[in-house]
């Protein structure tokens, strides 16, 4: 009796939780059937390919910044950082590609070093990230100061890569939710990040150093991270290290949308895959519907709104 | 209690940090041009404004408490520069015309606020979506757009009588204004408390959803100033505003105030801003490419910040070698969402 | 793994000798002192807990018991002297065998139970699959620890209800592959009765086993049925340790603190005129997620208990009565609330005791929305004296004891005009003295003409009420007057029917 | 079928006859995908473009166009995105005005795959299936520096306010000036700054060197002298010798304020997107035209300024009127190498 009275039941909390995504999923598949009602051809396995080559790259840097929300942060230096891969992936992984690997991987020991610093010297990641940022864009024109370079042949055959009967670009959306679910939502390492997130004191009277979660977290970012700039890569078939700054609020808005949270302590990959996919193809409506251009950054702005509207009223009913 | 001299309580407090930047930056202008050193200071005055009134508004917002955030800060300030010179040179007044993008920046608020409060949208988002309708209604205004910024407007923002632009001097009683709002009134201490712990601030009998309507529609009236004031500096263009998001966003956390809310420090803002702005000078003057440009502004943003260190998040190597505070004037901790128990540092 | 090779119930092996020396000590505490700024927590404790023994630890708020207890678990070094486990001077690696159920729950309420497991007790769970091994530990633990608690591994902390939370805190303690020492700090303030006896049962069960366990707690009657020895910290030292056998409450009492008033009989509540009072506040067959057709009134002047085991729908009706923003209530004065989890809902960590206490009062102490200093210091100073807030108005909130911040919450509220104080069970944590103190302010005010509504876990404070609700499964069930309010009528009322409805 | 909005007939059939262009009995759909709308020059090329369509549809040269802006802040992957969904509706002809000269590439091939005529103009862009047409920077950076340094008599300091740095075209622009500078030797160049041919920045940006330099002559800038000659006024200097914004507002002002030093208005050509129309319509009616053309410069003397001045609004840029006729005898010279066609200003139009 007193069980039924209380005021949150795990099994319509657990309910709850979940609705944010759901009516992301549902936003999706409004989307995609818009879509496919204006230009059938979006159905097809060259349609879904087209439309959703362009979501991988953000939903990959999307999982990355729900890696950092995870644990209670917030990066807004992913932008920035999956350009600056562009630009490494096209100018040294093919003039020395050991020297790009190494580049690479001391990018990722970069951002390990950012997140050990910014728990050390106790900073709000928030404001560290936006410095980063500034450091990524100027690595970047450094290294590359006009946008171009070519991508490694194997980088670009896997940009151009076209699996009979299935839209390519599922595949890498697919595995890295999967990896990134494991990662964060089964494994050990995933309590610990989430731990932190939650409650930094609960870990360390637990005997957990907190700096290891924090680190792990960052370091799982930059690897993110760096897969989000090759497939952008093999996409644009070059560097320019501006080329994904509008990421930085997108991801947050994708990792939003997929009902995760800045309060830190939800990990959310399927969530985070299903809001980036659903921003991403906001513009693929955009410019399927006649919709006037100056008028066009009002309807994606409604558009997001009226799925967190959606939220709201699933909400209402759960509740 | 609070009715102590406020703001920062000791020379150490984290504001410093922004000034004492720029005036390192400052140092090395003079030195690398050899001249000038009173007439930079000048001329830094009178850019800094504009920062500093969108950074007082982001940093009340900052303040309201963890996840608050105003990204739509760059559109207001581009609608808000067609806005009042539309304004202005239909009526003939340019008060008017200031008035008028002011209030263009408390609509485009108004739709976060409702956003926020009504449909419960995390800010960040909120304000995003705000930002884009307001980015489409500037792009719609400024085609075949004709009018042209009031003469009288842009000679008083240009006014400099012995070097000291007047500018500045209106926006520092702005400041101290803020700052006032913040200590003496039953709003600002609203602001303050929401901001560390929202559902203690509810219990005490705060009208949270009033107070945070008020802090976004002040930030919108800010950015609403600050694009009226800068359309008739500059030009009213479609990316007045563009950098003025992230700058403000670094100023008010350089400046001091707390990113996790519940202390604002505006004059932190000021000492920012002319950091920022002495910085941009000072890589013009020596010629550094972009990139340098990108780099030094990164790396010197993140210095000052590892430098300073931050409130206690209670953990890390760092809080064994630092020195407990004072239990009196305790530094304020950065406080995770979830607060916990007893061993939470003071 | 090892999880659950504890011994459990009397098959236990009898711990070592107990010979006249009596067993020897798990963890032993020589000279420890520790001070923050300028607040000195512990100055000089002495204190060994024996295998096989429940030791109680008593004290007044502030008295420096839950920073022995982190001191005793190895989570915070001391300034001075030594802590010895087994007799040996103590590494980190000792101090696996001290496990800990904290006073605040220190559980992270995003991880599910199962993953809070993982996190204190990874030790002892496999590499691979533990999140299996994690569930079917917790739950077997709960089981045998609170039957019927009502806890799935798979649930998130968040979501359970307080009293299930510090369920689980415990178990969590208790879920370890060896245990010399376990610290409870304050277990049963959040627990109903129930679950107190069979935590209490498990206690018992320890102890044959050899472990050692110490129990801090404000109920005294509570510490002296269970303890084998009680322990008086007082002011950061151990000034007292006797048997518990023979010991009285009030000898306890005596021994924490200096003179105990009589019983606490302020302005005994007046049984008459109820009726005549003018109503201020009112349900009327109130209807909603965790209540069903409440009607209640409270009149002008009155004091008002909600009683009832806990999550009965007390908390909703205050919730009500705060926001009354459905039709089926109606409130005529202003409100103010005292929140009972003073760390979700209580503090605001970045400000002085002053600024705490004021901003309530703020509202009204200010003209045209500017404030007034002056007034405002006047109005602290008189709440920090009468209340003896210790560290004063300047202190920062978050640098004094539970109970110490909980006066400064309180006298938030009734700093302010409010006409209705509603307070959530504000009292869980708090020592006798100041419970004391804060009944005769509750009585105070109450005959100045301010309503309160009382919510408490605890029915023997339902003593100071005029009227006592007393709620069960989001009903009322009875409405005691005067004479008729007592813990034997209460518990009685809140059971009866009781295997009926469950 | 096709496309459920307007004009969806058209579509159908023009997929059909993509290869041949509008012979198959469809009229042609055109589409132009424009990377970044956020300033007044972006504007000013997509509404003449839309002017110049609107006119082509009702003079039945076209079925159907459609414009499509990336949202939000230049960005290469948003454009790419709208691109591949641009390709869904089997565009015959792809305009392309570019947000990263490179990023397109692939989508690019891509389209030209599926039998799209695709033309990319503002940028150069290395796509070998896509014809390009872009106006000379050389000729603007010559165009910045020539008159100017004329203008302060060869001699004095400049400061030297530079574009977008990183980009290809600034590279070129910068090159271009330090050749001419070199040929001035009694100029010194007193700073340099990054002004991001944008008013705005320059402003800040040459404010924040202004104290620190000796009397400035000149300010060698692309399209940012209305926000440089504020700078300058800020600081209570004399406006020197600038290169302004072909915009309403920069030629008011220098008209208004009567400076008459040697300043001009450089800018690259808005009407290019016009241009870039008559280009696809010809590549689909299967005329030879060449892969890479150099359209003119829009260079505003002090003679013309008057004329440019009353005909624009603040925030319109200075378009050439190419008309089909226009287009082809620039497509003429560009075969022959002669002189460029210098398309009538304002005044002359009426
Ligand atoms: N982290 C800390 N920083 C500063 N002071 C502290 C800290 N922890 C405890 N104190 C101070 O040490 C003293 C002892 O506090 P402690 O929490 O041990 O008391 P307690 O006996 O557990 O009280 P209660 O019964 O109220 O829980 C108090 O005066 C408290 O203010
Ligand atoms: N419950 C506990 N109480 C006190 N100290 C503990 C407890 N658990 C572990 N420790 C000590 O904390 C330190 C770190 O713990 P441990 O080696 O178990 O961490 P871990 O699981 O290996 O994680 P990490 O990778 O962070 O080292 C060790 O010195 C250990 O002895
Ligand atoms: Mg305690
Ligand atoms: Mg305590």
């Amino acid at each position: 009796m007193a069980q039924l009275l209380a005021p949150a039941l795990p099994g319509r909390a657990r309910m709850r939780r979940s609705a944010p995504a759901a009516v992301s999923t549902v936003a999706l598949i409004v989307m995609i059937g818009v879509c496919s009602s204006l230009q059938p051809g979006v159905l097809t396995v060259e349609g879904l390919t087209l439309v959703l080559s362009a979501t991988v790259p953000l939903v990959i840097a999307a999982q990355a910044q729900m890696t950092l929300m995870a644990v209670g942060d917030i990066d807004l230096g992913i932008g920035n950082f999956v350009g600056l891969v562009t630009v490494v992936s096209a100018t040294l992984l093919v003039s020395s590609p050991l020297k790009g690997v190494l580049v690479l991987a001391g990018l990722v020991a970069a951002y390990a070093v950012l997140g050990l610093l910014i728990h050390l010297r106790q900073v709000p990641a928030l404001i560290a990230t936006l410095g980063a940022s500034f450091v990524w864009l100027g690595l970047g024109l450094f290294l590359l100061p006009t946008p171009g370079g070519t991508t490694p042949g194997w980088l670009a055959s896997f940009g151009a890569w076209q699996p009979a009967g299935l839209p390519a670009p599922l595949v890498p959306l697919v595995v890295v939710a999967l990896l990134v679910y494991l990662l964060s939502a089964r494994s050990a390492l995933g309590v610990r990040m989430r731990g932190l997130g939650s409650n930094p004191v609960a870990l360390r009277r637990a005997g957990l150093r907190p700096v290891a979660s924090r680190v792990a977290a960052y370091a799982t970012a930059g690897v993110l991270g760096v897969l989000s700039g090759l497939v952008l890569a093999s996409q644009t078939g070059g560097g320019d290290v501006s080329s994904a700054s509008s990421y930085t609020l997108m991801t947050v808005a994708a990792v939003i949308l997929g009902g995760g949270s800045f309060a830190g302590g939800t990990a959310v990959p399927w969530g985070a895959a299903v809001g980036g996919v659903t921003l991403g193809l906001v513009s693929v409506v955009l410019s399927l519907l006649d919709v006037r251009s100056d008028m066009q950054s009002a309807v994606q702005g409604v558009i997001v709104l009226a799925v967190l509207a959606g939220r709201v009223v699933v909400g209402k009913v759960l509740r | 209690m609070n009715i102590r001299v406020a703001g920062p309580r000791s020379w150490s407090g984290p504001w410093v940090w922004g000034f004492a930047a720029a005036a390192l930056v400052w140092l090395v202008i003079l030195v690398i041009s050899g001249q000038g050193g009173g007439q930079t200071v000048s001329l830094a005055l009178s850019l800094a404004p504009y920062l500093v009134i969108v950074g007082l508004g982001q940093m009340l917002v900052v303040t309201a408490g963890p996840g608050n955030i105003d990204v739509s800060v760059a559109s207001v300030i581009s609608l808000a520069g067609f806005v009042s010179v539309a304004v202005a040179s239909a009526t003939g007044s340019a008060a008017v015309g200031v008035l008028a993008g002011i209030g263009a920046g408390v609509l485009v608020a108004a739709v976060s606020t409702v956003a926020i409060l009504g449909l419960s949208v995390p800010p960040i988002i909120a304000t995003l979506a705000a930002g884009l309708v307001a980015s489409s209604i500037t792009l719609s205004t400024a085609n075949g757009f004709t009018a042209v910024p009031d003469a009288g407007l842009r000679a008083a923002l240009n006014l400099r009588p012995a070097g000291v632009p007047v500018l500045a001097l209106a926006i520092a009683v702005l400041t101290v204004l803020v700052a006032a709002l913040l200590r003496r009134t039953v709003y600002g201490r609203s602001l303050v408390a929401v901001g560390q712990n929202r559902r203690a601030a509810e219990r005490a009998g705060i009208p949270v959803a009033r107070v945070v309507a008020m802090t976004y529609l002040l930030s919108g009236a800010l950015a609403g100033l600050t694009g009226a004031l800068l359309a008739a500096y500059i030009a009213p263009s479609a990316d007045l505003g563009t950098r003025y998001l992230l700058d403000s966003v670094a100023v008010v956390v350089i400046g001091g105030t707390l990113i996790s809310g519940g202390r604002a420090v505006p004059v932190g803002v000021w000492g920012a801003a002319l950091f920022f702005i002495l910085l941009d000078g000072l890589v013009n003057l020596v010629g550094w490419s972009t990139a340098a440009q990108n780099l030094l502004k990164g790396g010197l943003v993140l210095f000052v910040l590892f430098l300073a260190g931050g409130g206690d998040r209670s953990g890390g190597l760092a809080s064994l070698f630092r020195r407990r505070p004072r239990p009196a004037a305790a530094t304020p901790t950065t406080i995770t969402t979830t607060i916990t128990g007893d061993d939470t540092d003071g | 793994m090892h999880v659950d090779n504890l011994p459990a119930g009397g098959a236990a092996p009898p711990g070592t000798d107990t010979g006249p020396a009596g067993p020897p000590p798990v963890v032993t505490a020589r000279g420890v002192t520790k001070a923050y700024g300028r607040t000195r927590a512990l100055a000089g404790v002495d204190l060994a807990v024996r295998a096989g023994e429940v030791l109680g630890l008593v004290g007044h708020n502030g008295a420096g018991k839950s920073t022995l207890m982190r001191v005793l678990a190895g989570l915070e070094p001391c300034d001075t002297g030594t802590v010895l486990v087994h007799g040996r001077q103590a590494s980190a690696g000792d101090f696996r065998t001290v496990r800990m159920a904290y006073q605040e729950t220190s559980l992270c309420p995003d991880l599910t139970v199962a993953e809070n497991m993982w996190v204190s007790s990874r030790h002892c769970l496999p590499r691979v699959r533990w999140r299996r091994a994690a569930s079917d530990a917790v739950r077997r633990r709960l089981d045998e620890m609170f039957p019927g608690h009502g806890v799935s591994p798979r649930d998130r902390v968040e979501d359970l209800s307080l009293s299930r939370r510090q369920m689980v805190e415990i178990a969590r303690a208790c879920l370890v592959d060896r245990l010399d020492l376990l610290i409870l700090d304050e277990p049963t303030e959040s627990l109903g009765p129930d679950a107190a006896r069979s935590l209490y049962a498990y206690v018992r069960r320890l102890t044959e086993a050899g472990t050692a366990v110490l129990l801090i707690s404000h109920r005294i009657r509570e510490v002296l049925s269970v303890a084998d020895r009680v322990a008086v910290l007082r002011d950061g030292a151990v000034t007292a340790e006797r048997p518990a056998s023979g010991l009285t409450e009030p000898d306890v009492l005596g021994l924490m603190g200096a003179h105990v008033a009589a019983p606490p009989t302020f302005g005994a509540p007046t049984a008459a005129g109820t009726i005549a009072r003018d109503t201020v506040a009112e349900l009327l067959g109130a209807t909603g997620p965790g209540l069903r057709e409440v009607t209640l009134r409270v009149g002008k002047g009155e004091v008002v208990g909600l009683a009832g085991l806990a999550g009965q729908g007390q908390q909703e009706v205050l919730e009500r009565l705060w926001r009354p923003v459905r039709r089926d209530t109606t409130v005529g004065v202003s409100r103010a609330y005292v929140p009972g989890d003073r760390q979700r809902s209580g503090v605001l960590p970045l400000w002085s005791v002053g600024d705490n206490l004021i901003v309530t009062a703020l509202r009204g102490i200010a003209r045209r929305g500017l404030r007034r200093p002056a007034e405002e210091r006047a109005v602290v100073a008189d709440w920090v004296k009468r209340l003896s807030i210790r560290g004063g108005a300047e202190a920062g909130i978050t640098e004094l004891s539970g109970g110490n911040q909980q006066k400064v919450i309180v006298a938030r509220a009734f700093a302010s005009p409010a006409g209705l104080v509603l307070l959530d069970d504000p009292f869980r944590g708090v020592d006798v003295h100041t419970k004391t103190d804060l009944y005769g302010l509750i009585r105070q005010e109450a005959a100045k003409g301010r309503s309160v509504v009382w919510y408490s876990s605890e029915n023997a404070e339902m003593a100071h009420c005029d009227r006592v609700y007393v709620f069960r499964a989001g009903r009322v069930v009875a409405e005691l007057t005067g004479e008729e309010i007592s813990e034997e009528r209460i518990i009685g009322v809140s059971f009866a029917e009781k295997g009926e409805d469950d | 079928a096709g496309c459920g909005s307007g004009g969806s007939g058209d579509t159908a059939d023009a997929a059909d006859g993509t290869a041949s262009g509008g012979s198959g009995g469809g009229k042609p759909f055109i589409a132009l995908s424009n990377g970044f709308i956020g300033n007044g020059w972006r504007q000013t090329m997509i509404a003449k473009f839309e002017a110049a369509a609107q006119q082509a549809k009702s003079d039945g040269l076209i079925g159907k166009y459609k414009v499509v802006n990336a949202p939000g802040d230049n960005s290469a992957t948003e454009q790419v995105a709208q691109i591949k969904s641009l390709l869904l509706q089997k565009p015959d002809a792809l305009l392309i005005d570019p947000a990263s000269p490179t990023a397109l590439q692939p989508v690019i091939q891509q389209a030209c795959n599926s039998g799209v005529k695709v033309v990319v103009f503002d940028s150069a862009i290395d796509a070998p299936c896509a014809h390009v047409l872009q106006n000379s920077f050389v000729d603007w950076a010559t165009y910045a520096a020539k008159p100017l340094l004329e203008g302060i008599g060869g001699k004095g300091s400049v400061i030297v306010s530079r574009g977008v740095v990183g980009s290809q075209p600034e590279a070129e622009m910068l090159d271009t000036t330090k050749k001419i500078l070199g040929d001035y030797p009694g100029v010194k160049t007193v700073a340099t700054v990054t002004g991001m041919c944008d008013g705005a920045t320059a402003q800040k940006a040459v404010l924040g060197v202004l104290s620190s330099v000796p009397k400035v002559d000149g300010v060698i800038g692309c399209g940012d002298g209305y926000g440089v000659a504020q700078a300058f006024a800020t600081a209570g200097k004399p406006v020197p010798a600038v290169d302004f914004e072909t915009n309403g507002r920069a030629l008011s002002y220098w008209r208004d304020n009567k400076i008459d030093n040697g300043s001009v208005a450089v800018m690259s050509d808005p009407g290019q997107s016009v241009a870039a129309l008559w280009e696809a319509l010809d590549l689909l009616d299967g005329k030879d035209v060449p892969k890479q053309m150099t359209f003119p410069i829009v260079l505003i003397e002090q003679k013309d300024r008057d004329a440019w001045a009353a005909a624009l609004k603040p925030d319109e840029y200075a378009a050439w009127p190419w008309t089909r006729e226009l287009f082809r005898q620039q497509v003429e010279a560009v075969k022959s190498g002669g002189e460029p066609v210098r398309p009538p200003i304002p005044s002359a139009q009426g």
